[in-house]
Formats: C-alpha cells, structure tokens, sequence
C-alpha cells in the first residue's frame, strides 16, 4: 500500500477520497476534471460505494446535499463553468452546516474560456461565489502528493466544523503525474457520529436540515454562530508554507503550480544573488493573513504571482497594508508563468532592492 | 356540541406521523389535505421512523416540519436530487419528495426528469396547483389558457407563454417509472382515491420496486381568487379536462 | 540536472504511452519526475503530445517552454516544436514521415525512420517504442533495462502484457540505431 | 340519538367551509363565531343527524376535526 | 409625465428600465423581487417589448445573453438563490463582452435563508461570484428616486463598456414606496447602434459571439483587452457621496438601505457633539478605494456598516490600509440596523476620539 | 484522376453557406455531415443572411465557425433558452441550435423541454449520439443498456443509471411543437430523409409555424471504439431499435 | 419632525391600502413620506402590516422600531406592536375586537368600535378607513380632505371609483369618533 | 468513357471511408497515401465506373468532394 505510485492528480485526488471513507460520489463531466469522475466510476463501486453521474453540476451538487445530510461523507468536482452552477447547492450546504468535500480542477475563463489552467476562480472560491455569508475552507496543494494529504484532510475539517471544504487546483495539477505515496485508507465505519444526519427519526425526535429562517432574528443567531465557528476556522486552520524568507528582501506570494514554479525561481534569483522568498499560502480561506504581515515589516517586496487578473493580490495587500511595495504578475486564459519568466519580473525590484541596500 | 357517549368510539384522529403544529396555508389549500394524507400512509405501512421528507421552496417549504420524520429543505426545484442523494446512500430510509408545480416542472425540470429516467427508489409527491403559490401568483408552467395570474395579466396567452404542461404525461414516457398517476381531491371519491395512490406510490418504494410519482390537482384558492368550495368544481369542471385524472403507468 | 522532453505525434502514435512510461522509467531510475499530457479536444485535431520532466531535484513545472529534447513523431510535431528546444537539446524525429531538414543548428539530430523500423519488428503500433528507445540512447537519460521494466509493467496493468516482447524489440530497435 | 359525533379544534379551523361541502348530512355550517385569527369557523349546526361518517375530517385541510362513531359490532376499524 | 408618484421600488425600477429603452426582460419569480417582474408582465407588452417568464434564473439570463447578442437592450433581476442561479451566464456575458442589466433584490442568505433584506451578496457582486477574470459595474441606490437614476445608468454604462451591470438593492428599497419624479423616457430607436450584434450576416462578414477561445495566446490577449476596459471603468466611473465628512473624526462607511438610515445616525449624533460623517458608495465596484484613502488620512475611525458579517469591510480595509481603525457593525437575517442602534456603536469609538482630541 | 470533359457539369459543390474552414471533428464523425446538409438548407431556402446558429458546448462548440452566419456560443445545455432571447427581440431571424445528447437532454433538459413547451419559433438540431465526445467519452442519458463510456466502465447498467432517454418522445407529448422528428444517417435513403427533415424544420420557421426538433441518430467512432464503417452498422442495427426513426409530430 | 405608524390587522382588513392611503396623503400634503409593507409568505399566517413614515425632511428607514403610533385592528396586532410604539405615541385600536386593556401607561389610547361603524356605513371593507380618519384626527398629521382625495385617486386608480363614497363616510366616521 | 468524376480535396480529407461505402459503383478506395494530417486519403480507383450519383459526397462528414456529372439532356439539376 505504501509503494510509490505515478498517478496524474486527478486520480490521485479521487483515490484520496475514496481512502478518506468517503463513499459516494456526484459529479458532471468537465475538462480539466474528467478523469477524477471517471475514476470514480470504476473504484467507487468496488469500494462498495455510491457514484452517479448526474444530470448536470446543479444535480451533482444537490445530490451532494442530500448524501451528506443522510450523514456520508460525499464529493464532488468539477472546473469553471460548473463550478458556476454550483454556488447556489454550495451556499445551501454553508447555510444548512453540510459537510461536503468540492474539487474544482481549474481553467482559463470568463465564459466558456478554455480548458488549460488557470487560477481565476480563486474570487469565488474565498469570496463566497454564492449568495449570503458564507465561507468555504480553501485548500490549495501546489504537488499531488499534497494533493492527496490535503483531500484526505478536507473530508476531517468538512466534518469538523461541518461546512463544505474546496479543494482547488488547476488543469497542471489534475492533468500532470507524480509519484505519490499514499496514505493508508480510513475505515468509513470508524469515523465520528454525526447525531444530526437524517437516519430516520428512530428512538429520538426528528433531525431536520434547512437553511430556512423566516425570523430574521432566529436566521441571524444562526449566522452568528456560524461566524463563530468560522472564526474558530481563522485561529485553528491557517496553513502555510515559507520558503527561503529568512533573509529574504522580496517574497513571492504564490500558491498551487504557481507556488512550485515560483521555488524554482527562488533558486535561480539566490544563485545571482538575489534574496529572494516565497509564502505559499496553503490554505486559501482562512488566507495566512499573520505571516505576511510579519513579513511585510521586514521585506521591501511582496510580489504576488497568479494564474489570473490579480485576486489574492486583494488578500495580499489585506495583509501587507501598505508596509512594503506589493506589485502584481499574472498570467491568464491558460498561460502557465515559468520560472525564469517570474524571475524576469522578480528582477525588476531587485534592482531597486540593490539600490536600496547601498544606502545602508 | 353534543356529549359523548360511552357507546361512541373515535373512528378518525390527528395521525401519529403528523407533528402537533399548525399548517401556514392559507384556509381550504388542499396542501394541508395532502399532507394529512401522507403522514396516514406513513403510518399505515409503519414507517415513520425511516422515513425522510424532502420539502421543495413553494407554499410547502415546512413540509418538513409538519412530519413527526427527519426532513430536509431542498433548493428550489432540486428535491429529486436531493432525494437520490439521500436514498443512494442509505437505501433502507423510505425517501419522498413533496413539490409545487413550479418547484418540479419550471426551474426543476431536469433533476424532476432524470431522478425519473434514472427510476430512483424514490416517491414523487406532486402538487400540480396551477400557480407560484408562495411568490404570490404568479404563472406557472402549468396555468391554464386563459387562466389569470400576476405574471399574465391579461391571462395566460399559449403564443407567449405556451401550454400547460403536462409533466406526468412526459415522465410516462421514460422507461423506469414503475408508478405515474394523476390525482385530485375535489371530492370525497377523488381524496379516497389520492389516498389510496398514495399508499401504493409508498408501498411500492418500501417493496424496492422504483420510482413513483404521484401529481395531484390541487387548489390555490388564494392565487385563483376562488372560494375553496368554488376552487373545488373550477377543477372538476375545468382543470380535470386539461390535466385527465387516472394511472399513467403501473408497473408495480 | 533537469531533463524534459516533448514527444509529440498524431493521435495513433502512442506519444502518450511512451512519455508514461519514460517517466515510470525515470522514477523507477531514482529520478523526480512529471508527465503533462496536450488534454482535451485538442486530441480531436489528430495530434498528440505529452511532456516528461525528469530531474534529481523537485520539478517546478511539468510544462516545458525550453525542453532539453523533442520527441517528434510527425511533420506538424516538428514544425510546432522545433524552435523550443533549448540550445544544445537533442531532437529525435522520425525520418520516414519527416522529409524536411531541421533548420536549427544548436541542437543535436537525430533521425530514425520509425515507420520502417517499426514495420521491421511487426507492427506500426510500436513506433512510439521505437522513439523511446532512440530517445534514451541520445540522452542517456535512463538505462534500457529501467525503461523495459517499465513498459512491461505498463503495459500488464492494462491487460495487454501479450505485446511486451515486441514492444521490447521495438525498444531495443530504436536504442540501437543511435 | 345520533350515531356520529364530531370535535372541531376551534381555534385551528380556518374557516374554509370544506368539511360543510363534504357532509353528505348537511350537518355543518359557519357558526358565526370568529376565532383568535378572525377566521369564522365552523359547528354542527344539526348534531342529531351526523352518522359519524368521516367525510368532512377527511376534507378538512388544517385537520382539526374527531370523529366518533357508535359502535356497531358488525363494522370495525374505520375508512379513514 | 414630470409628476411626482408614489412608486415601490420594484415597479420604479422596472418603469426605469423601460424607460431607458430596454424592450426585454427574462426573469423568474422570487421573494423580495417578485413585483418588478410582474410590472414588466404587464408593462413590457404595453411598450412594445418582450417579456418571458423562464423557466429558471438560469433560463432568463441566458435569453438575456442571447437577446443582448442580437442587440437588445436586455433586464433580468433575482435575488439570493436565483442571483448564484444566474452566475455562470454572468460570467458568459462578461466573457462574450455583452451588456446586460440585472438587478438584485437581496434577501437574507445564506441558503434558503429568508426574505427579509440583506446585503449579504456584496461579494457576489464585487469580487465575481462566478468563474474566472470578470468584474461587473455595480450600482447601489440608496432611495427609490436614486434607483430610477442608477437603473437607467446601468443601461448605458452596460452599452458603453459591453459588460453587465449589476443592479444592488435589498429588500427594503424593493418593497417600500416612496415619491418619484421619473425622467422622460429614452426612444430605442435613438441608441447607439451595436456594430457587433447578430443581425444577420447580410453585406458584412457573420459576426460571432463568444466566450470560447482554445488557444491561451488567443484567450489571454482577450483578457488583458478586458482588464483595459476594466481599467477605464475604474478611472471613470467611480461614483460615491460624502455627507458631514468635512471636519468629521468617525465616518460611517455604508452603502444602500443602511447609508440612508447612516445619514440619520449622522445627524443624531452631530446634535450630541459627535463628529460624525458617512462616506456613501454608490458604485460597489469600482469601488471609491480614493476618497476612502483620502479619508484615513484624517479621521481616526472608519465604521463600516452594512446588513452582513462584514464584506464591504474588506474593500473599506484596503482603502485604509491600517491608517485608521476599521471596526464594523453588522447585522444580519434580515435584521435592519436603526439609526440609534448605529449610534450606539459609533458611540464605542465617539468616546475615544473625544480622549484623543484633549491631547492635542 | 480523370481527367474532366468539357461535357461535364458540377453537380454537387460546397454549399455557400458553409465557412471554407476545416471541421475539427474525428474522421467520418456525422456532426460534419449534418453541418453540411444545414448549411445546403440554408443555401436551398435563401436565408443565410438573417440566420443565426446557436451553439451548444460539446465536439461541435465551434459550430458557429463553420456556417456563413451570423453565431453565438452558449452555456452548456442552454441553447434553447439562448434562442428564445434572440429569436424574441427579433424575430425576423431564422434562428436554430445545435445540440448534443449531453447539453440538450441532460444539462438542458428544462431550458430544452420549455423552449420546446413555449413553442418558441425555433429549430433545434439535436444530435444524439449516445455519449459525450467532447470530454472524452463519458456516458449521456442516451447512452444504450450495456454500452461502454469511460464514466460506466462496466457497460451501463439500467439499475444504477437508468435507461436511454427517449428525449423526443417527451417533447412530443406537449402540445406546443409543431414538427418532432428522429432521423439517421446510416445510409443513402436516411441521409436524405434527413435532409428532408431539417429543411422541413426551417421552412416552419420561416413560415412562423413554431417549434421543431429533428432529432438524429449520429455516431462517435472515436468514443465508440468503431469505425466509422461499423458504427452505421451499429446505428442500423441496434440503435433504431431504441430510438426509432420517424416523425412523432408533424402539425404543420 | 418624523412620524411613523404601523398599521397591523388581518389579511383582508385592508391595512396595507389604507397605509398606501396615508403615504399619498401624506405626500400631497408635501411630506417626505415612506411606506413598507409587511411581505411575502407572512402574509399566508393571516396577518398583514405596513409602516408608514412622515417627515419633513428625507426619511431615513422606512421601517420603525418605535413608531410613534400603532394602529391595532385585531387582538394579534396589538400584542405584537403594543411594546414597540414610543413613549408619548398613539395607539387607535379596534375595540370590536381587542376586549382586553392596552398595558402601557405612557401612551395615547384610542379605542374605535371599527367594526361596528364600519357596518354602520355599510361594509366590513371599510373598517380600514374608520381606523385611518380616527388616526389622523388623533394625530393631526395631514388634513382628512387631503386623505380624502388620496384614496379617491387609489380606489378610482384601481377601477374601484364606486366605492368612493363609501370610503369617504367610513373616514368620516372614524374621524368624528375621536 | 464514364458518366462521372468526382475531385476530393486530399488534405481535407480524413480516411474515414463512409464514401467507400456509400458508392454504388464501387469506385473508391484507400489510396495508401497519407496526406499532411496523417491520413490515408480515398481516391477513385476505379473511376470508370463513376456515375456521378454524388452518394459519396452526400456521406462524407467532411465535404472533401466535388462531383461532375455529364449533361444528359433529360435530366436537369442534381438530388444534392
Ligand atoms: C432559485 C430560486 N428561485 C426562485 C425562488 C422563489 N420561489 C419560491 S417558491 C417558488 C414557486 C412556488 O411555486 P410552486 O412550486 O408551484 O409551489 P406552490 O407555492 O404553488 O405550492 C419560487 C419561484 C427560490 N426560492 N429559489
Ligand atoms: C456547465 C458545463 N458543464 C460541463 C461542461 C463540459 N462539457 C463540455 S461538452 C460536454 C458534453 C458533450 O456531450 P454532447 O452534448 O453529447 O456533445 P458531443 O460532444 O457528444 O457532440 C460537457 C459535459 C461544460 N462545458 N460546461
Ligand atoms: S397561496 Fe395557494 S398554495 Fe399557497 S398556501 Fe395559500 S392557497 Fe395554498
Ligand atoms: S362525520 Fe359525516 S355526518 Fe358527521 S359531520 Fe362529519 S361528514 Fe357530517
Ligand atoms: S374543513 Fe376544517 S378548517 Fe375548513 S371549515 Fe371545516 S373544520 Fe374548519
Ligand atoms: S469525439 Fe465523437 S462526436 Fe466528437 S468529433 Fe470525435 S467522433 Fe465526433
Ligand atoms: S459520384 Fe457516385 S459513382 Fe461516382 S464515386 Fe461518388 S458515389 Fe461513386
Ligand atoms: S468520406 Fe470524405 S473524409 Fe471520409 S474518406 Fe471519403 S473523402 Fe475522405
Ligand atoms: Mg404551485
Ligand atoms: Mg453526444
């Protein structure tokens, strides 16, 4: 079982499913995410476990609802398009507190855009694409092996704090194979109760689930307390990963395959001399907003890289503030960034980091 | 009120599976009828503890509350996934939706359709009332010709807006459905009737046949502008000739 | 040391399987590795391509804008890839459908008449196997003997483990003909 | 004496004058009575003639209403 | 015609719409916005229009889509639910660079949530709820007059810039009345005409709408044009009111329902020697990032208010940059604040800036 | 090559109306078939100037590439609804979508079905070929018992995924449509049979008639794993026999 | 100077009209006025409400957490409201159907027998009326002609010119009573 | 001397070969020519035989072909 295995993510990301107990599985075919689903259907089943296609993204997602509300762990994925028409079912898991484990294999947009990778969703992923407010754990692996761990892990904090958990990557990572070693697979049976799923109202009252409060004072407490658990979320769930920032003067914001690009620019810069950094943000909601800061009182340069227009750019500058200068690179419409193509733009604040070191 | 004599035993009472909670609807809806049928079903076959109603957005959204079972609110229109989402992961629950027309043949047409084709082990329960109840009015797919609502103000106009659909009638057409009937409760021979479709529509899920489907002409005295009574002959007279009341598929 | 290459060809030519197996090769050999296939209805135009990055380091990118080598199995794999390669890379390409001259001087060619070859050890599904081989030879990327490994193992997993011995001839064919 | 007696939960019916419709003895009518929410509701107006006979609970929407019936040693159970 | 009448905001925001030439509307009924589209039933015919009740919010925007691409001038509205409904269309029209006008009553979220007003879909609005580089220009009336304006805005600025725009009032503005002077009405006849629509390929070559682009050179360029668009909108259009700012140590930053009942709070609070003032955005995005900074330069507190748990917040904070305090009050459910409740929060921050004012 | 005589006349040449741009379709895949016979329609009926095509996502989202026509791309599954908007605002044009089995009968089941129950004056060519080929060969709701797609490795199997929808038969059963059609193209005889039918569809839209669909039975060699040679063979032999060729309405 | 009434009775005692009545009225008058009315499915529970705002400058919130007058025209009404309507304010209540006493000492009370005078003018329908006459003569907002004209507009607006006079006697009604 | 000719665009076509089996006469064949794409092209093999009945031009899915036919008095225009 430990052996190492060469499996392209999106394999990887539905295997890791299937060995986090979870044991049912909805989805809708979309490039770049099709292989997760058809994966699915072959391992589901001899998982002993549930997989439907369903008619589109908005059934998927709905199926999910009502799975996770009968108290199973339950997925499902998709990219761009359908993850559009998902907001409504992802907005009604947050407001019924459903767990449900959603992986968007993003690509190029607005539209039907295309199907190469892209990182332009990260708005309606932290931002809740949906209506009302709501937020989403965001967990955005950068290899597949982190992949794999982090899909294991979304299914514990979907259950923990019972809200949907997003795992977001891009074309890269669905598409491309690594070697992974996976992790061994969780028993379903062994997995906590859940005393509020809808198992039939048998020796105790009726479970119910809903969203629906017309007393705007009983739907308020109820949002409060959610906001409670979400700010539970901020203090306990923040992941990130620093890299070479110790003496760093410019740090490179990045995260998923921009993040691991990016590292090898961060060691192409320190071979001419440049001190350069990275912060990978590993967790997208709740956003690392702490280190940054800290960093940002010690750096000249926060330079964020992304596969779009500029979006955690916004949480970036949240955090930074104004402390140091925090310039933008971005790639869209499938575009990957390389890494001398980050560090040609690293190097136009390097020189006015020179410049600035002569003076002390 | 006369008083009761020891010669006299009660012959009909609130049924178990019902909770102790006053409906919202308006006074004479037939949703109330409905549920009050439902919930003798589910006692009559001995189910309430597995089973789990699924509520649509309508008039209906407490449907979940008005059942001493687990319940669930489904966005609108997706109840049939919800449903299968439920079912597929726990076959042993006896899973049911209640849905408005709007709520299953408008914006949930394709997850209503497909539960269908896919003959989830699922019961349908269909409230055909010609109307948006809840949103106050307005036209629904399956408003009549003619028929007056706050989104066809000049009444409904087949050049603009289409005929009443015929949603059962479609369902039909699929090849899983085991159950696919037209019912109504205008009066005491129809309820007897709906009750007794309704208790197949159950049985024949519990005895993991498939998928079935139960519409029901309903009223919407509000939205019509009708007394109940009124309401009533306007779907014996009027609404039955549109939508023919009787067993459209029976492959129990 | 990273190694990436591109193996480009049409849709029937088995580009797809020869990078897989490569980069198990490469793993199998104790190297980091990534395999990033063209994807999606690109295919529908009839081509194919795939990159493999091989490296004793973690791979940044298993995209590959300069790759170290190209694999090009037809005329339109050339003539989309052969600015890419870096300065010094190596292109293999197949001579028996390939008629044109490669205009690049910096890199080192090496033309192999694939179809012939593969028609020689039996069948033209081989030809992949054939530029595999040639590929590793150049390169000297991985031992044969990894590659074969691989290959076998691929090819058992997905029920076809009747081809491996002329998938491996075909191996062979290609490796020595450099 | 009659065979069938009824118990309306006054301040659940709403007035709707289904169950008048249903009795296939005339036995109900609006009381003229208004109830907590101001619905008028409904009563047994001819008591005497009700035969216990089920309809107008079954009609009733907001179920509010019993129904016993005399007993009759060669009928059991109920149609309800 | 010039008459002042006593209008709901539904209806005025529908009248406003037709008179500004619009001649189609798609929508779906849903509570608080059911009266706009039951005025355009029985409007849209009288004026020579077309009105389809869908299906679906999903149908209705993409009969927007399709009727903005043959060159209408094109309306939807929703609220909640239908608006997340209606979010892979918005991003289909943002990416085929179609106007469009929606409108969205906001109720309570998330989920089913409740009818009641809520502002609760901010993000939604802002940050592109749906997939990929979109952003649409948001308008948030703050009266019933001001909502007649803006719709009639929105029509242009969707013309002049190909984009959507976004319509953003709560249940609050949708249901109460409130006296109107309506401008005269625009002949569609008179419009600028859309050289790009699909009238029919007759003496020029087919014109193609879409958002599809394979290639990533291609999509990008699409892009980064958009971006310059977006640009534009950003230097041009932003729109923003400032009320008692002048010599004010707290400013009230809030928008729609809660700026005007703010303004109240501001006079409250100015009788019992409070230097209160209310910076009102008008248009969400682009949002008034300058005047806000202006601002922090001067004043100790910036409050933001708003009817959810704080998203405006964020744009407010990078305005700001941490120059000011940036506390928040917020009410949800449906939950309306008053102008005392406001008051006593501004209260919390009123005390200290009094402290501060001895010192110097 | 012969070479021509001077007796010889061109007897078949491109239509006008087809864009001279390749077809990024797989070798004897029928979506490039079906392209050309619209676009000799469009030539036949003189309305290439005020036709509009609507596009769907699937192997055929450049659809609007091919003809000489103004076009448009839509979402997925919502062509129905697209052309309602355009044909509504100006229904001087001739407005038709083209649509796969996966967005007209399973993401667009509602947007299709009342499209279709609205009678909106359209023609919709539904291309059903019983899988999605554009994302690579996964299962469609038209799918055939026992068939093989990537996403029912194991052939599909009627208790888990329910059975091939019959998605005309359905349209048929309202009463809006005026022409509902099932075609093939697996020879000669039905090749022009179909070609009869689409152009019967958009003469009833050019004479404001209403609704029409012509369904065709098409192949995917590529998702099928056939040849272009055996995949006829398989239209011809297996799939009529779930979806029978014929028209199931023609009111015109 | 800011007033705000709610209006709260059941669903067919025509609150909301006689809230739209005042606004007009209200506006005529040359107030700024607001009006928000109780929606959506609350309406099924069989009760209805609406908020009527008079000012002399902009009106802040249409909606009012102490309005300084309620207008109370069945039982259920004046539990809800009775708490919420500020000190000094004005309570008219409809004393046919509300028996018990209004607990607040710090408030205006005006008890109407609604439904008596309105079937003394001759129609249920009419009791929204009585209560509005009584209220505006309580509170002296805006003048009964200029309440009068208002609902002529409304009811002849809605094709129900008929009823006018009616009405007008049913406002007269209520107003005399206080 | 034959009755018809049929031109086929090579590079246009793709190999499928619905057009060999779509012709009557059994005119066409694989070439074992491959064009620029890959494919190995039709081509008439037996072209004496052509009628000019433009069955293979209405089954090619790629309109790769033209068709000329001889002027026969009696019989105008084309069934395309
Ligand atoms: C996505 C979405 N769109 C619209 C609504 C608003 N809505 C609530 S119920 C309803 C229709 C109700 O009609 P029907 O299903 O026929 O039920 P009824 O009230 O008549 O019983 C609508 C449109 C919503 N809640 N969610
Ligand atoms: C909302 C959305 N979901 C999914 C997709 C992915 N997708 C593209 S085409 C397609 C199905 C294609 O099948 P079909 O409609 O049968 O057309 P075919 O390719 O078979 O001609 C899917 C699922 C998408 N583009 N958008
Ligand atoms: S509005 Fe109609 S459907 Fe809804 S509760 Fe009232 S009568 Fe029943
Ligand atoms: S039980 Fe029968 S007879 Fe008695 S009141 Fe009811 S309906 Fe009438
Ligand atoms: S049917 Fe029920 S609610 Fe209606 S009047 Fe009779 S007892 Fe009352
Ligand atoms: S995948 Fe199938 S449908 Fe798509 S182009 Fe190829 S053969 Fe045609
Ligand atoms: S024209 Fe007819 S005879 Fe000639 S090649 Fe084509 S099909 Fe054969
Ligand atoms: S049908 Fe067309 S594409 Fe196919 S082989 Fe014949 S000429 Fe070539
Ligand atoms: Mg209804
Ligand atoms: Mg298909």
């Amino acid at each position: 079982m430990r052996d190492k295995i060469l499996i392209a993510g999106n394999d990887a990301i539905a295997e890791a499913g299937i060995r986090a107990g979870c044991r049912s599985y909805f989805g809708y075919p979309i490039t770049p995410q099709n292989e997760l689903l058809e994966y699915m259907s072959a391992h589901m089943p001899k998982a002993g476990g549930v997989f439907v296609q369903a008619e589109s993204e908005i059934g998927a997602i709905n199926m999910c609802y009502g799975a996770s509300a009968a108290g199973a762990r339950t997925m499902t994925s998709s990219s761009g398009p359908g993850m559009s028409l998902k907001l409504e079912g992802i907005s009604y898991l947050a407001g019924s507190d459903l767990p449900c484990v959603i992986v968007n294999v993003a690509r190029g947009g607005p539209g039907l855009g295309n199907i190469a990778p892209g990182q332009g969703d990260y708005f309606q992923a932290t931002k809740g694409g949906g209506h009302g407010d709501y937020r989403m754990i965001v967990l955005a692996p950068a290899t597949i092996p982190e992949a794999t761990e982090l899909t294991m892990l979304a299914f514990d904090l979907a259950d923990k704090y019972r809200t949907p958990v997003l795992v977001l990557v891009d074309g890269v990572l669905g598409q491309m194979m690594e070697p992974v070693e996976f992790r061994d697979p969780v028993d379903p049976a062994t997995l906590p109760p859940k005393p509020w799923a809808l198992t039939g109202a048998q020796g105790r009252p009726p479970n119910i689930v809903t969203s629906f409060f017309l007393d705007p004072q009983e739907l308020s407490e109820l949002n409060l307390k959610r906001q409670d658990r979400y700010r539970r979320i901020v203090t306990q769930e923040v992941r990130y990963e620093e890299f070479e920032t110790g003496d760093a003067t410019i740090v490179i914001a990045a995260y998923g395959t921009v993040a691991r690009i990016a590292r090898t620019t961060v060691k192409l810069a320190r071979n001419e001399g440049i001190k350069l950094g990275l912060l990978r943000p590993i967790t997208l909601w709740p956003f690392p907003y702490a280190p940054l800061r800290a960093l940002s009182n010690r750096v000249k340069v926060i330079l964020t890289v992304e596969m779009s227009a500029g979006q955690m750019l916004e949480d970036v500058r949240l955090a930074v503030a104004e402390r140091a200068e925090t310039p933008f690179y971005g790639e869209m419409g499938g575009i990957v960034p390389t890494p001398r193509g980050i560090l040609m733009e690293v190097k136009k604040y390097a020189s006015y980091d020179a410049e600035d070191d002569q003076g002390f | 009120m006369p008083v009761m004599t020891q010669k006299m035993t009660k012959v009909f009472e609130r049924p178990r599976s019902l909770a102790d909670i006053e409906f919202t609807y308006c006074p004479g809806c037939h949703h109330g009828l409905i549920t009050r049928i439902i919930a003798q079903v589910i006692d009559e076959l001995g189910i309430q503890e597995r089973t789990v109603v699924v509520g649509p957005v309508g008039c209906s959204v407490f449907v979940y509350q008005w059942f001493r079972c687990d319940g669930i609110q489904s966005a609108h229109g997706r109840a049939c996934a919800v449903a299968t989402g439920i079912k597929r992961v726990n076959p042993d629950l006896i899973v049911f939706t209640y849905q408005g027309d709007g709520d299953l043949a408008a914006i949930g047409t394709a997850e209503s359709i497909h539960a269908a084709n896919r003959g989830e082990n699922i019961t349908v329960i269909f409230i055909n009332n010609q109307i948006y109840g809840m949103t106050g009015g307005q036209m629904a797919p399956t408003t009549l010709i003619g028929q007056w609502a706050t989104s066809c103000p000049d009444g409904r106009d087949a050049g603009l807006a289409g005929y009443p659909i015929r949603f059962s009638e479609m369902v039909a057409q699929l090849d899983a459905p085991v159950y696919v009937t037209r019912q109504s409760l205008y009066d005491q021979k129809r309820i007897m009737a709906t009750s007794r479709a309704i208790k197949k529509a159950f049985q024949y899920q519990v005895e993991c046949k498939g998928y079935s489907l139960v519409e029901i002409l309903a009223n919407c005295p509000t939205s019509w502008h009708m007394t109940p009574t009124q309401a009533n002959k306007h779907i014996a007279d009027v609404v039955t000739s549109v939508f023919p009341l009787g067993d459209l598929v029976d492959r129990g | 040391m990273e190694k990436s290459v591109i193996l480009a060809g049409f849709g029937g030519q088995g580009v797809i399987l020869a990078g897989k197996v490569l980069a198990q090769a490469g793993m199998d050999h104790g190297l980091e590795v990534t395999w990033f296939p063209s994807y999606g209805p690109e295919m529908r135009g009839g081509t194919a391509n795939c990159t493999v990055v091989l490296s004793d380091e973690p791979v940044a990118s298993p995209l590959a804008d300069d790759p170290t080598a190209l694999i090009a199995m037809n005329p339109p794999s050339l003539d989309k890839f052969e600015s890419t390669v870096a300065r010094g890379g190596t292109i293999v390409l197949n001579s028996s459908l390939i008629e044109r001259p490669v205009m690049r001087a910096d890199v080192k060619v090496v033309p192999i008449p694939m179809n012939e070859m593969a028609a020689k050890v039996g069948s033209d599904l081989v030809i992949n196997m054939v530029a595999l081989g040639a590929y590793i030879k150049a390169t000297g990327i991985t031992p044969l003997a990894t590659v074969k490994t691989a290959m076998a193992q691929m090819l058992e997993k997905d029920g076809k483990g009747k081809f491996v011995p002329m998938n491996e001839q075909a191996l062979e064919e290609g490796y020595n003909a450099v | 004496m009659p065979k069938g007696m009824i118990l309306i939960d006054k301040e659940r019916c709403k007035g709707c004058g289904l169950c008048i419709d249903a009795c296939p003895q005339h036995v109900l009518s609006y009381s003229g009575e208004y109830n907590q929410k101001g619905y008028n509701v409904t009563w047994m107006e001819d008591p005497d003639r009700c035969t216990g006979c089920a309809f107008c609970t079954l009609t009733c929407p907001d179920v509010t209403i019993e129904v016993y019936r005399e007993i009759s040693p060669g009928r059991g159970g109920n149609n309800a």
